[in-house]
């Protein structure tokens, strides 16, 4: 917690620019005690910097993975090897760059921890994502591990809600085979796997209809199957109430993204170098936020000061 | 005061040309075959970004440029969008055969039937047409009146889509979802109740809470919005309090977006730094 | 695991193979050698009945789930739904056919105009039989056609055979025709199925009055009856007490204002089309800022983003001129159109802002993302900003950059408290009343769903 | 008749709207109405363009102030004009998606018209942080409440949030602050919502009924009267 600022001190453009950013704060703050207005323009610059510099040179703040997220974490950490996870792709190319950052982190984390996946989608936009985390993360980091054995992609079916319904009894009602229309029979993973109720967690990332909602009233709550969840931050309050009871955790927007990441680098060194869009996005929203609290915090100590001057209004 | 005006634009050309030039020499390492103009769309994108950004400083003649060059090309692309995708999508396959084979659009008149030979729906769609042209008679100094009745129709239009929709969804529907139990439904006994303050659903005193924050909110934000009553006393009080709902809502609301915008920046910024200057991967 | 990767591996090859062989059918599933099941329970009591509150041509479908759905053996996968229907007695198919014989040979070329001629005689023929469909020949169980019309997943218990309604469409389903349904329990093995008792006759029918939107009906009946009781109150004289506000009250002084500093007056109408309630109610603000404007002499600037927008607001601002006794001072000008794309109109009205200095600047009707760029500059330019728009998520931008934000309903009373009109009023009174009965109908509910009376919660319930 | 015709138009299409709902045999002729909407309004374009054209023609003949930018204007609304109702460059001639890649329309909308709309819509950014310094300063009571749940949720946005409250045992994870963000945004904003929601409702009810009878008549181009 103390150190929440991952700065790799070789990186000289990443100390100049916070300098910068908080030094001209720290020397505004000052001024404004002297009750002096700041110029918009001033405002400007600040706000600029504060967002180009974390683009230029990426700086991430450790994000201390809060208790909802951690509920995700810990669920897919304390699972035993080998356990079977289904993950679900119920985005559009829209809501992506919010959700598709969770998808692959989760996706690395299980299976670095040695489970298997399925890999499927209720939107029919959503097959094309899938293959792009099929591509640059499981491809690329885990060439060990095989298709049909460690993961399986059996890709998008129509009907939504009807999907669920049916899968939770049989998969092979709906998906007779994986994407590539291989029969599910003979693929290794499915052996021993007849329905939703055999898997051992779902995960489910979205933010529309049908989404994570509906996987915990269809499948998760009828089934008894550990639920993780993440979705876009416009629908993450509307999940609360699920959880702790019926969803292990919440994944809530960019910000959830980048506490699972942040929390997956921590504990894996391995992965330190690996791309996390998540806490790269976060860089200048967290420094843009501070800087435009830091500016309502001056705002008001100039309006403090001025009153007590009894200057004009 | 004119000389550095005309020195700063040779300023800004030069550099815009040179731009052109390493970007149209970038670009042609690729595959792409016609670099030049490649190049100059990717400089003059970036420039227009630059000279809109430039108005934060203050009004200046490239924000007056691209502003002016903005809105004479985005009339245009409205007339045009609106020209293929409603005159020749929707109406032309409506009114006539001809046309549709003209345009290469697939006629679908013939849904309502016949009378006499005649295509209903040819017929009923000659009306937005003359409706149409009597928009257009606003014009004429002498006949501009009759520009009034398309208005009529169209006013009246969303006058009656909108009184009963917004009755259902704001009145009806808005007044059964305060419907919330104030007790919560899971009652586990007071100690509970009171040393569990968690937002999750464990956390009932939180979600009661929650939900007489709710009630009480709509109904004082509602009295805030009565116009024939004076707002004195124990009214007055309840409105007051409904503004202070309001208050954190908008506080709320504009905290919560606040995180949106800054994502447009990001996706600004970083066409400059990634597709224009290519000094980030 | 080496003994797992050969045996996933034959199995691979061996999949391979089948799907080439028996390439274009479907692929059955290979290692599947369990012994076969028995077949499900069927489902009890089904019954079909017209779809409620339609224009017809649905029939609903309901029934008790197989003993094999869920508990039992759990056998049941979905249910698979068949209808019976009647073949026609003349020769439907013929003239189908025939006609579109001859619209392909229309579509080669028709010099001439015979083909044409035809195809015209055979599309009302084939009308004419299709509207005959109902006195249809068959008489169950002979001379019809079992036809599966859908699917429906284990667990349901209903389903809404719903067809089309146009007499070509494939899914034809005809009004006032005698139809059988059945429904089958099907297991995962597609062979293993049981069918369930015939229900039947049943024919679809349309309504003339849809049931199921009475409480809207309701809702319509109440607040056209306050209204009008109130306007006619308010016409016999009863005086009508509106509470001032604030925004508006502060348009007559900022108009002062503009005209001491000899600085022009911006009013932005909004993105609103000419139908947004938001832009008409803008409008009378817009007839009372001109008339004031006119009357003192300042200089008034409109741009607008859609033209009917700018026909109308043109329209407003010169009766305004002409009643305030000034039409020769009316500029055709003062209302003209930008753009209709939102930020080219935004650059523009931006740029007008720091080159013209308004001294006052207006924003009613319908607000975007726009909402905040337009008033920063404003404020930047140093006027004076009275905002209003129905926009929720707008308002907190405003209220935050603008020195008087009318919110939300407020702009739309704004209107009426200018008119001062009897009848404006009135309404403006019956719109109170409705809000006094959201509140006592919500404290109602309330009360009754925490004491779970449910009869009252459901009477809000609004079908389709 | 000036007057009165419109008036009935108004009036008979908005009680056929209405009555409508209720029917099922005639539900769908809002889509009918809808659509003659549609045409009408691009119909309107002509006036927008011709007024567009005679304001810049209007500036250049006056040689007003700013009026050499009159002519990019018209220049820029020749350009896409002709690319867009022409179809330049557009595989397939006519039957083409005026949109389709590649053709003059789609990429001086690709170069132009989006690198302009997204950086004006950029330019919230900036405005949103001189805004909040402006304006949240705790003046009197209800700015003050608006401040204090601004800050709450911006804090609640970034790891400050957490690390300063951190500590607070789970059982009262309420009072940490990215919670107290999610509850702020369940309850008291969402009371709001509802408020402003329903009381516009109500004023669109009423304003269509207003029009509908005939009361509200401005947009006739007329006062009250």
């Amino acid at each position: 917690m103390n150190n929440f600022l991952l700065i790799s001190l070789s990186d000289i453009g990443v100390i100049i620019s916070l300098i910068v950013i908080f030094g001209g704060l720290l020397w505004l703050l000052i001024r404004s005690i002297k009750a002096k207005e700041v110029d918009r323009r001033i405002i400007f610059i600040f706000i600029f910097v504060a967002v180009a510099a974390p683009i230029l040179f990426p700086i991430t703040f450790q994000e201390s993975a809060t208790e909802v997220v951690k509920g995700v974490y810990d669920k897919i950490e304390n699972l035993p090897a080998g356990s079977k996870i289904l993950i679900s792709f119920d985005f559009d190319p829209a809501m992506a760059p919010e959700v598709q950052p969770m998808a692959n982190a989760i996706s690395a984390h299980a299976l670095e921890k040695g489970h298997k996946i399925i890999f499927m989608s209720l939107w029919a936009t959503g097959q094309a994502l899938l293959s792009q985390t099929l591509e640059t993360v499981v491809l690329p980091q885990f060439p060990e591990k095989e298709e049909f054995v460690d993961y399986v992609n059996i890709g998008y079916k129509a009907g939504n809600e009807g999907v669920l319904n049916v899968i939770v009894a049989d998969f092979r009602q709906m998906f007779p085979t994986d994407v590539n229309s291989v029969p599910l029979d003979s693929i290794p993973l499915f052996y021993n796997l007849k329905s939703c109720k055999d898997l051992d967690m779902i995960v489910s990332i979205g933010g529309g209809k049908p989404g994570p909602k509906e996987w915990v009233l269809f499948v998760g709550d009828p089934g008894n199957i550990p639920m993780g969840v993440g979705v876009a931050a416009v629908v993450a309050p509307q999940l609360y109430p699920y959880y702790p009871k019926q969803v292990v955790g919440i994944l809530g927007g960019v910000k959830g993204a980048a506490e699972y990441e942040s929390e997956f680098v921590k504990n894996y060194s391995k992965f330190e170098n690996m791309d996390t869009p998540g806490l790269r996005m976060m860089g200048p929203q967290t420094l843009a936020h501070m800087v435009i609290m830091c500016f309502i915090i001056i705002g008001n100590v100039i309006f403090f000061r001025s009153r007590r001057k009894g200057g004009a209004k | 005061m004119k000389k550095t005006a005309i020195i700063v634009t040779a300023v800004v050309m030069g550099l815009f040309i040179l731009s052109w030039v390493l970007k149209a020499n970038a670009v042609s390492a690729t595959a792409e075959s016609n670099y030049i103009l490649r190049g100059f769309l990717v400089t003059i994108a970036a420039f227009l970004t630059l000279s809109v950004l430039s108005f934060l400083y203050k009004d200046n003649p490239f924000y007056k440029f691209a502003e002016h060059l903005f809105v004479g090309i985005s009339a245009a692309f409205w007339m045009c969008l609106g020209f293929w995708s409603t005159i020749v999508g929707n109406l032309i396959p409506r009114i006539s055969e001809g046309l549709s084979n003209a345009f290469k659009v697939p006629y679908i008149g013939g849904d309502w039937g016949n009378v006499l030979g005649i295509d209903i729906m040819n017929v009923v769609f000659i009306f937005p047409i003359i409706f149409g042209v009597m928009l257009i008679m606003r014009l004429s100094s002498n006949y501009g009146w009759i520009s009034r009745w398309p208005l009529a129709l169209i006013v009246g239009t969303t006058a009656g889509l909108n009184f009963v929709r917004y009755l259902q969804s704001d009145f009806i529907q808005q007044v059964s979802s305060t419907f919330v139990p104030l007790l919560g439904n899971n009652w586990t006994g007071f100690g509970d109740f009171l040393s569990n303050l968690s937002l999750d659903a464990s956390g009932q005193l939180v979600l009661i809470l929650a939900n007489w924050v709710i009630f009480i909110g709509v109904f004082c934000g509602l009295i805030y919005f009565f116009f024939s009553k004076e707002h004195t006393g124990a009214f007055g009080k309840a409105s007051r309090v409904g503004i202070w709902i309001l208050m954190i809502t908008f506080g709320a609301s504009f905290g919560y977006t606040v995180m949106g915008r800054i994502s447009l920046l990001v996706g600004r910024i970083t066409f400059l730094f990634k597709d224009w200057l290519e000094i980030i991967s | 695991m080496k003994l797992k990767t050969v045996i996933f591996i034959c199995l691979l090859l061996l999949a391979t193979i089948s799907v080439s062989a028996q390439e274009g059918t479907e692929v059955v599933p290979e290692a599947d050698t369990t012994e076969q099941m028995p077949p499900p329970a069927p489902i009890s009591m089904l019954t079909a009945t017209d779809t409620d509150n339609d224009n017809g041509h649905s029939v609903t479908l309901t029934w008790e789930a197989s003993p094999d759905d869920g508990q039992g053996a759990g056998t049941v996968m979905f249910y698979e739904i068949f209808r019976w229907v009647p073949l026609m007695r003349d020769t439907v198919e013929q003239v189908r056919s025939e006609l579109a014989n001859a619209e392909q040979e229309l579509d080669i070329g028709d010099p001439t105009g015979e083909i044409k001629e035809r195809r015209n005689r055979l599309r009302d023929e084939y009308a004419g039989l299709l509207s005959r469909y109902s006195d249809a020949y068959g008489q169950y169980p002979n001379n019809g056609i079992w036809k599966s019309v859908g699917v429906s997943p284990s667990g349901d218990t209903n389903f809404v055979d719903k067809g089309s309604k146009k007499r070509e469409a494939f899914d034809y389903l005809p009004d006032y025709c005698d139809f059988y349904y059945q429904v089958f329990a099907v297991t995962s093995d597609d062979e293993i199925r049981t069918g369930s008792e015939i229900f039947g006759p049943v024919h679809s029918y349309g309504q003339l009055f849809n049931t199921g939107r009475i409480p809207i009906f309701a809702a319509v009946l109440f607040f056209c009856f306050m209204t009008i009781y109130f306007v006619q109150k308010a016409k016999k004289g009863a005086d009508l007490y509106v509470r001032p506000l604030a925004g508006i009250e502060a348009v007559d002084d900022a108009i002062g204002r503009a005209t001491e500093m000899g600085k022009p007056i911006l009013y932005v109408l909004g993105l609103g089309t000419a139908s947004d309630v938001a832009t008409i109610a803008s409008f009378t603000i817009l007839g009372r800022v001109a008339k004031k404007v006119a009357e003192y002499q300042t200089a008034l600037i409109v741009p607008t983003y859609d033209p009917i927008v700018m026909t109308v607001a043109q329209e407003v601002v010169k009766s305004a001129y002409i009643d305030a006794g000034r039409p020769d001072d009316f500029k055709e000008d003062t209302v003209h159109f930008v753009t209709q794309s939102q930020f080219a109109y935004v650059a523009a009205v931006n740029g007008t802002m720091l080159r013209e200095l308004p001294a006052t600047n207006v924003y009613m009707g319908k607000f975007f993302a726009e909402s905040l760029l337009l008033a920063e500059t404003g404020a930047v330019a140093g006027s004076i900003q009275i905002a209003g728009t129905d926009e929720i998520a707008q308002i907190p931008f405003f209220i935050v950059a603008c020195d008087y934000t009318l919110i939300g309903e407020e702009l739309y009373a704004a209107s009426a408290y200018l008119g001062r009109e009897p009848v404006l009023l009135g309404s403006l009174k019956a719109q109170d009343w409705a809000k006094a009965a959201i509140v006592i109908l919500g404290i109602t509910g309330l009360i009754a769903a925490n004491l779970g009376w449910t009869y009252f919660t459901d009477l809000f319930q609004v079908m389709n | 008749m000036k007057r009165e015709i419109p008036l009935f138009i108004t009036f008979f299409v908005g009680v056929l709207l209405i009555i409508a709902v209720f029917i099922p045999p005639i539900e769908n002729i809002e889509k009918t109405f809808t659509l003659f909407f549609d045409i009408i309004a691009v119909f309107a374009f002509f006036l927008g363009g011709g007024n567009l054209i005679r304001v810049h023609v209007r500036k250049l003949g006056d040689r007003k102030q700013d009026w050499m930018y009159s002519l990019v204007t018209l220049g820029g609304f020749a350009l896409m004009l002709y690319a867009g109702l022409f179809k330049i460059g557009n595989d397939g001639g006519i039957a083409a998606s005026v949109t389709a890649e590649g053709s003059w329309f789609q990429e001086i909308f690709n170069y132009v018209i989006n690198p302009l709309q997204s950086t004006m819509y950029s330019l919230l950014a900036f405005f949103v942080a001189s805004a909040s310094y402006r304006a949240f300063r705790a003046k009197n009571k209800e700015a003050t409440i608006l401040l204090i749940a601004a800050f709450i949720i911006l804090l609640g946005r970034t790891p400050f949030g957490m690390m300063l409250t951190g500590w607070i045992p789970d059982s009262f994870s309420i009072f940490q602050i990215p919670n107290l963000a999610i509850w702020i945004m369940n309850s008291a904003n969402l009371a709001g919502q509802r408020a402003i929601m329903i009381g516009i409702g109500l004023g669109v009810v009423s304003m269509s009924l207003r029009l509908i009878l005939g009361v509200e008549r401005t947009y006739l181009g007329e006062e009250g009267k």
